[in-house]
């Protein structure tokens, strides 16, 4: 029997290890994994590089896993949010690297880490300091550079919808990096905000199909980061 | 919508004593955006062509984060966290728009499916290469976000922007001196003084602001502009 | 006002000129556009180059026109089915020109074409003829060859529902390639077993935006590929 | 499902006078299958496998033409046209199904996603290399399907094929004389005779069919085999 629930966040995050590489859905507060992230946190895994579009708010989720020192090296395109203080701080200190890639190469690049495609080329910052040190290639006479896949060892992401196979649906522009942070991760674990019976999911809706979905943990009424950010919450 | 960085968006601020003002910039703009284009709006001035766009043009707005068809602002009572534009402002679904990830909503970018985008300038050169994400200061926290996407992929690129800094200096150069976000890809600039194409002959002035001359232009670009103000 | 909604499929298939790229959806009968097709075989142009999983059955749909002589070159994986007699045949003769490609590298060729991305490394076809004359390269320790992406003219797709966007559904399996088809090609034509208003599809469920479409037209009741060859039905 | 040629399931058509029936070696291969497997099954024997998996064990069906949660064949009233496998026959899908597009299937073939895989073969070679997609002959029409996909993506090749020709030729080699379908895929081996693990060390013999003796089977083999029977 094919059941993918487990009974918490602590038990979703339980298996992250030192050192590991680790997808986080969301673009903003939209789409972010609040719980599995503070999860995260209070397991303690350490020295991990994190893969997010941003560095995270205030100091709870992603800017709080930051804080917390668990995080050797961002991979994003953009570290500098209104509400992000944890990380320009760190950096500035040299207390974490930065690998900086433009938002639509790094949605390649984790897509490409999903599709078992090693590399790709695009016209992405040519000529440009982000396309420095990197292999560039003509093709039809135009110039390109060659990016290499992202995979990690898990996606931490946000659904609205899960059924016990693991097929899921998201909520407007929460669902962003989510399906392809999915496809590229070793073990993709998901915090949805319902979980459904089999069948409830039209076939033809399913958006992540359970095949990239390793564990679910139902959290029903997530909390909403820019609300904790503005009552100045800090976690843990 | 592009990330364009907070440095950008302060020297914009203060509108000159003549000339266009931002909603005005904006406003001119949004006349060349044409009926059934698919459009992306870069953070700032950007944005507000959209309301200027002549009744009766039917255009789609995209956003990078994943929404075909991004409408206003919402309600207080549409407002859904989950419903955001690059900005990371709350807006809303017009009717017939279209949820995806990022994957796919960068494949429409690159993939040259998209007509236009509106961005922000800190630097244009004589060639449309476009310098808008990074001073290039030691101390600053890199921040790139789409903006080197949108200038590769999207077919026709707008600058809308102040013809110069708040300290007067030129922002229209012969070469860029910023980090560059593309190179050779804008096609048009919007400031508060004119309009210029840029052409394989060079900049090309083709519209001033109201009591503008061509000189007054002249002697706040970095690079000989070609006079075709009819 | 955007309104890709057209008259007829003589009139949305018009433009196809000598020597264009096709891409055709449908793997087998399932998604095959026959009345766009048939359209094609009406306007008559030649010497195309035609993209699809296999080269059609029996005297109707893709398999009449290439029998009609349009066809220089098929890109496909799979060019021999139970009831094509039409492709073998020129092929043995030396008539039609065929690139062979296996079924995901055709899939992600295409979806490269749409993406922007030129050329992408993939782990199929390494150490088989289908490999020969390709580069290769080694990425942690793998072989892989490159691969360049295909771009087309036209796409031919059907789709379930669309609404004068152009946002597209599918039935079932008959969605296949019909949403990389649709993106690849400058100008993507649709027949819609149905035409529905704006908002009817939940925006969540949108398949293929109406950004990567440009013409519908409505055919309520299509032919059906099995039933026409079964009947011996020959186009025109 | 993998299209595999007309002349692999010619080639397979006639049981041998010992050693399992084609049902039985498909019900062999089906005690392999893991509960909560993601599998693809090919064209001809394969396709039987799904029946024989042991009650109590939830396995999900890949079709490679968009399809994972694949049901049984349909009745006369489930039928549809646009629902079909890989193999272009009428199926079903279960509760719990995804309909997805071919770039998104083969990305789940390619990016390693899916767990086994089982298929026919024409040749197997000592190191494990694959042909069963063409024999090479001028006059043949080269077809190929997603069968190179699969060998190259998925985790585990199971083959399920008759351990020799029908002219009684062997299929087990030291190299294919075919062109191959995939270099050093294969991971295990049921034919109608035995069970062959293709390991560093060369070819495992794990099991044979009832009254075949593992001379019976080297016999017919033209690879020196292991004999790992308990």
């Amino acid at each position: 029997m094919i059941d993918k629930r487990v009974t918490s966040c602590a038990a979703a995050v339980a298996d992250i290890k030192d050192g590991d590489t680790v997808m986080i859905g969301g673009f903003g507060e939209a789409g972010s994994p609040i719980e599995l992230i503070h999860a995260l946190i209070d397991h303690g895994a350490k020295n991990l590089t994190v893969v997010n579009n941003n560095t995270g708010s205030g100091r709870i989720g992603l800017a709080a896993l930051i804080e917390n020192g668990q995080v050797a090296k961002m991979i994003c395109s953009y570290p500098r949010t209104a509400n992000s203080m944890v990380f320009p701080e760190l950096y500035r200190s040299g207390k974490i690297e930065l690998e900086l890639v433009p938002q639509g190469t790094l949605a390649e690049r984790i897509r490409a880490g999903g599709a078992g495609v090693p590399a790709f080329y695009t016209p992405t910052s040519v000529g440009t300091p982000l396309a420095e040190g990197k292999e560039s290639r003509t093709f039809d006479g135009e110039e390109y550079v060659m990016e290499l896949a992202i995979k990690a060892d898990f996606a931490l992401i946000k659904a609205k919808q899960a059924d016990r196979y693991g097929n899921l649906t998201f909520n407007k522009t929460a669902r962003n990096f989510a399906p392809i942070m999915a496809m590229a991760a070793t073990n993709t674990l998901v915090q949805a905000n319902e979980m459904v019976e089999l069948g409830d999911i039209d076939p033809e809706n399913v958006v992540t199909p359970g095949i990239f979905v390793n564990q679910i943990i139902e959290v029903a009424n997530p909390q909403q980061e820019s609300k904790l950010v503005k009552e100045g919450v800090v976690y843990p | 919508m592009s990330n364009t960085s907070p440095e950008s968006k302060t020297q914009e601020s203060k509108p000159q004593a003549i000339g266009w003002s931002r909603e005005q910039m904006a406003q001119r703009c949004a006349q060349d955006i044409e009926d059934g284009s698919y459009v992306n709006l870069g953070i700032g001035i950007p944005e507000k062509v959209a309301q200027y766009v002549p009744a009766g043009r039917e255009v789609i707005y995209h956003t990078e984060n994943g929404l075909l068809g991004m409408g206003t602002e919402p309600s207080a009572e549409e407002l859904d966290p989950d419903l955001i534009n690059a900005g990371k402002k709350p807006v809303t679904a017009i009717p017939g728009a279209a949820y995806f990830h990022h994957g796919d909503s960068f494949s429409m970018i690159r993939g040259k499916h998209i007509d236009v985008c509106v961005l922000g300038a800190m630097q244009v050169s004589e060639k449309g290469d476009l310098a808008n994400w990074s001073t290039g200061a030691p101390d600053a926290i890199p921040a790139v976000g789409g903006a080197m996407d949108l200038v590769a992929g999207v077919k026709t690129i707008y600058i809308i922007t102040q013809h110069t800094t708040k300290t007067g200096a030129a922002k229209i150069l012969p070469q860029c001196s910023f980090p560059l976000t593309g190179k050779g890809v804008v096609n048009r600039i919007y400031s508060d003084l004119c309009v210029i194409d840029v052409t394989d002959d060079g900049l090309l002035l083709t519209e001033l602001a109201p009591e503008v001359s061509f000189d007054y232009v002249q002697a706040r670009t970095d690079v000989t502009l070609i006079n075709a103000v009819k």
